[in-house]
């Protein structure tokens, strides 16, 4: 994936994605709660378009672009989201806990810091191995406050391990502004172990894509950790429940301004020479997509109940 | 008798501590602007000030901050948003908070609470539904409250606050949206189970939604001429086992229900404890709990996953010979 | 047969895994350059290279390496210097290395060991002493391995490390300097228990350290006409329980002795498993453990803590009437 | 405790004890293991000689020094190391988990990092109670890159809480050398919080304890932590059974050269104008001291084992 229009449609088919996970959510048809990615499309595709066969990606409980700008199965990922046997993980996992080794997705990591623990783990793999991988965590500008957070930085620095961690800075931790309750400014802690450090305007994809190349090509090269902070918003609430009561007056519209599908599109326009009509055909194309993937996980069979579950991978002991 | 739904009663335990002791403070992520994530404690702060706070991600340090505030005179209740991340804590509460009155014999006390949802039956997947209780129970020092009916859960978190210990106060997710008869609204005494049904033939002792499982289990048994007893344990450290070995010498059949994965879990040490005790008067005795596996995201999954009245109604038969 | 100290076993285990499999990893606070406090991993990075490496003071990227290693092709052996600091890797343990197989549906395997320095009665006092198997014996997924005998401990490693499984290895150190037949040198496979005395009249199911109490405490009782069979359980998660209700229907009396508090050990969990089964084989059952506080450091305290030979043979004839 | 000679006197308490412990140890009279404070001395007496009443100091399991300077009993401590019943915590502590609130010493953590929780709950409990107390954490350089160090700064930074982060810097964790598993200088990271930082050499009896003074000043009039970072050096084995090969060749005959107990005995003679007399006479007291804890410590009796022991705080249930 490499050329814009691709990014967009990438960006599209997520901001898409939740839009139908949110209306399904309406309806009763996804259950539990979900964390949506709208607002941040810019980030994850960024990222992962800029990545190379065998790297390997943590991401969070808000993962559903994370993982469909990996390249897994929106259709697989819906049926998972919606339960079914033919989800990624088969029903086992839901919105919270995806798994898809196939496509470089190491999980989605329930516990805020996880991804850095998990990604950390995986370029330790690689370079003990000497395979030319990167792993990538993402994680919030809240996870900037927990323990996993300076562990794995430290660990990873020590040991030049190829790993680039994402922090999308979104501002909030669920409801609470991170600003109040995180001391100095997050960039400077990554900088004080003398790990390379980067912030990049989070709803420019091109901007994001670049930041990201660059810090795939160092972590590669074996000169280390690379981090990279991510400046974008989420336009819905934190989850199912939120209050939102918290958003500063006129945040939300301000950010609504700044829309990373808004940006791209005027970027592809204005800049890299597309008619507005190709934009529009590929709304247009992600919206039949997706109209196709609705219906057809509503259309999935459940898993069944009743199949015995060993205990253990390799047999009963 | 006036109903008070379950997340209320927790409210009015805190707000009633906060308001009679200075001493109380309350804090976690999201829980003072906010509210809670599952809105236990919308209005606490406005209430009470700067003792009701907003903390970062940091779980360490919360334990560290309720620890080393409730050895030097605070009486720090502690929210750790979901059970799957009292891992995170874990440390602070075994080496350090459940140690300290022993270790320093018995020059002061650490008497803090530590608030936590848990269970599945949410659709919340693997990592938002455990059951943290098995993974504390073999710490001296710590209690763990659990409480399954609405007026239990303010009386009983009233004494935890009012306890001179660590005490793991766990919240069902699932009784949230609770209502119930709300009792005295005075403080319950930990360690005492209640006999939330009398019976005869079969003893069956639980806590939290199981309690509410099993009277529906009872009920429905009932029409097969089954007459069960059911204990709601209330506290799972320490049990109630003079509870439970009374009313199993009367019915001599125990059955306990856990929700947890089976292999390891409380119920298990409950069985012990009656097993050694009372096997003279046993006819029979087993559990009920979970699979021994990760808690499954589809609701078809899950469903089965957990032990619900029908379970223990078909388990009760089939063990019965019925 | 030849003899092999405990130590050198584990050693062993770890240098032939290492240049069997490439895919081995070793890695912990003070292991390589200095071989580890214990003793036990000296001479192994010098055999094995950048393969086995000291960490910073890390465990919870310590986990999060094994983990996020072991699901991208290694077999990551991470050693935590003492049980007692396993609560910090129990978020790693728990909700990622545990979960991994199940909730990826199968897709991959989570290969890695723990290893873990445990036990009492060494005067390291209340926060070096600890028997951490309780707080993980609620986990599915998680395998516990608990060595009693040197032979066993190489051929018990050898197995965890090949297992696909997250395992937990605990080693006591009051038994690294033990020596004993090294026997086949080969992979022993988890989950299956050791009868090391058989006998008639009581079945002692126990491990580790407490294998050794068992056996002198059967010798003493022989010499009273008590025949105990003893079993080294060996593997703690999952319990061989068929080997032991096997053992009880013949002896029909079984004691349980653990080496952690009383309330919530994994004792209450066998003698659950062993009551609900065999119920009608079982003329007593009943488990010996150490009191519900924390581990004293003064000798004569901590002497008195732990149950030993002498209080194995006391109660046994208490408990037979003798 | 005020002038020099008394810092001296603390100092060489501690020594002296240290070596009456190594020397129980090898007659088999202490038992398990013990981590000797020795050549750390000036960094416990030159920050504990500036508490005020009522502050609370978390130390660690290399805590003897601690403990003494804050005028612990030697006597009830060396009891307690003996696991005598009049040991300050009855004998149920020992050397790694010694308690003594009467002296402010909230605990000796045997955990890598639990001094710097304890310390900041204790400052929480301070600041909420607007009590004008401080709370002190001592803890070593290998901590640095434990998750409760980065959690517990960033709590006690958002906070402002009143607490004083003595890190010991003695080179060493254990057995490894700390540069080698640690990105950055550890300074830099509570400075990246924005935590007022503070190095000092730790060998100066004088020099720490003014910075301790100025650090307790800041911290007590509620401008938030400080970090102080203590450079010294550990002329001992980590514990019993150091194999010792870690050191640099020369190195610890360097640093003996600055022992910091030579270095406060030059300072009172060349500067403060006292006679090495007045010195040696300390000395001698200490010894005296030293016998006779030494001697009541071996009569000392052994707890009762048989005594029952409740289960919780307040009663059996
Ligand atoms: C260890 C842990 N603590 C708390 C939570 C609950 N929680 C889930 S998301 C979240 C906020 C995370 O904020 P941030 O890192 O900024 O990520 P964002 O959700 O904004 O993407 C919290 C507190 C958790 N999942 N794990
Ligand atoms: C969480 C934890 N991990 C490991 C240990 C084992 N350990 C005890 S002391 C020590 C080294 C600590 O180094 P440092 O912080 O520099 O303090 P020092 O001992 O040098 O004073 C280690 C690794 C521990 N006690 N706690
Ligand atoms: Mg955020
Ligand atoms: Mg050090």
């Amino acid at each position: 994936m490499t050329d814009g229009l691709d990014l967009y449609r990438g960006m599209r088919l997520i901001r898409r994605f939740e839009d139908a996970v949110q209306a399904l959510f309406q309806k009763g048809e996804v259950h539990g709660t979900t964390h949506l990615y709208s607002g941040q499309e810019a980030s994850a595709v960024g990222v992962c378009s800029s990545l190379a066969a065998g790297d390997r990606v943590a991401a969070t409980y808000r993962g559903h672009g994370h993982a469909l700008a990996l390249g897994v199965s929106p259709q697989g990922f819906m049926d998972e989201l919606l339960g079914r046997a033919t989800g990624v993980c088969g029903g086992r996992a839901g919105s919270m806990n995806v798994i898809d080794l196939e496509h470089g997705l190491m999980g989605c990591y329930g516990i805020v810091g996880g991804t850095m623990a998990a990604a950390t783990g995986a370029a330790l793999a690689f370079s003990l191995r000497r395979q030319p991988n990167v792993a990538v965590a993402f994680f919030g500008d809240g996870t900037s406050n927990q323990a996993y957070f300076a562990e794995c930085l430290n660990f990873a620095a020590i040991r030049s391990l190829p790993v680039v961690f994402c922090c999308e800075n979104n501002l909030y931790m669920e409801y609470t502004p991170t600003e109040t309750v995180t001391a100095g400014a997050i960039a400077d802690r990554p900088r004080a172990l003398g790990i390379a450090t980067e912030i990049v305007d989070g709803n420019d994809v091109f901007a994001v894509r670049q930041a990201a190349a660059s810090a795939l090509e160092l972590a590669r090269s074996g000169s280390g950790p690379v981090f990279l902070e991510i400046l974008t918003y989420r336009i819905v609430g934190h989850s199912r429940s939120d209050p939102g009561a918290y958003r500063k007056p006129g945040e939300l519209d301000e950010w609504k301004k700044r829309d990373p599908l808004l940006l791209a599109r005027r970027a592809l326009v204005d800049e890299h020479g597309f008619d507005e009509a190709e934009v529009d055909r590929i709304d247009a194309e992600v919206e039949r997509q997706m109209e196709t993937i609705v219906e057809n996980a509503l259309a999935a069979p459940w898993p069944d109940p009743s199949l015995p579950v060993e205990q253990f991978a390799g047999g009963a002991r | 008798m006036s109903e008070i739904e379950f997340r209320r009663a927790i409210f009015e335990a805190l707000d009633e501590e906060l308001a009679r002791d200075p001493a109380v403070v309350h804090f976690g992520e999201d829980i003072a602007a906010a509210g809670g994530v599952f809105a236990v404690t919308k209005g606490l702060a406005e209430r009470h000030g700067e003792r009701v706070f907003d903390t970062p991600i940091s779980e360490l340090a919360l334990i560290g901050a309720a620890y080393g505030s409730a050895i030097n005179g605070l009486r720090p209740v502690l929210e750790i948003m979901f059970g799957d991340f009292l891992p995170l804590v874990m440390d602070g509460v075994i080496n350090q908070a459940a140690k300290f009155w022993y270790v320093s014999n018995g020059q002061g006390t650490c008497p803090l609470v530590i608030r936590s949802a848990v269970g599945g039956g949410v659709r919340f997947g693997a990592i938002h539904s455990q059951m943290p209780a098995p993974w504390f129970q073999n710490v001296p020092g710590l209690k763990i409250v659990a409480p399954a009916l609405p007026g239990d859960a303010k009386g009983l978190l009233l004494s935890a606050i009012r306890d001179d210990n660590p005490v793991l106060f766990l919240e069902h997710k699932h009784l949230y949206g609770v209502k119930g008869p709300a009792g005295t609204g005075e403080a319950i005494p930990l360690g005492v189970a209640a006999v939330v049904r009398a019976g005869s033939d079969l003893t069956i002792a639980t806590a939290m939604k199981s309690v509410h499982e099993a009277l529906a289990a009872a009920d429905e048994l009932a029409g097969d001429g089954i007459d069960c007893e059911v204990i709601d344990l209330r506290t799972l450290r320490p049990f109630d086992v003079p509870a439970v070995v009374q009313s199993v010498e009367r019915t001599g059949r125990l059955l306990v229900v856990e929700e947890a994965p089976r292999t390891g879990g409380w119920a298990g040490e409950l069985v012990a404890e009656v097993a050694e005790r009372a096997i003279g008067s046993l006819d029979d005795i087993w559990r009920l709990a979970t699979p021994d596996h990760p808690i499954p995201f589809s609701p078809p999954l899950e469903d089965a996953f957990f032990v619900n009245a029908q379970a223990i109604a078909a388990s009760v038969r089939s063990r019965l010979g019925r």
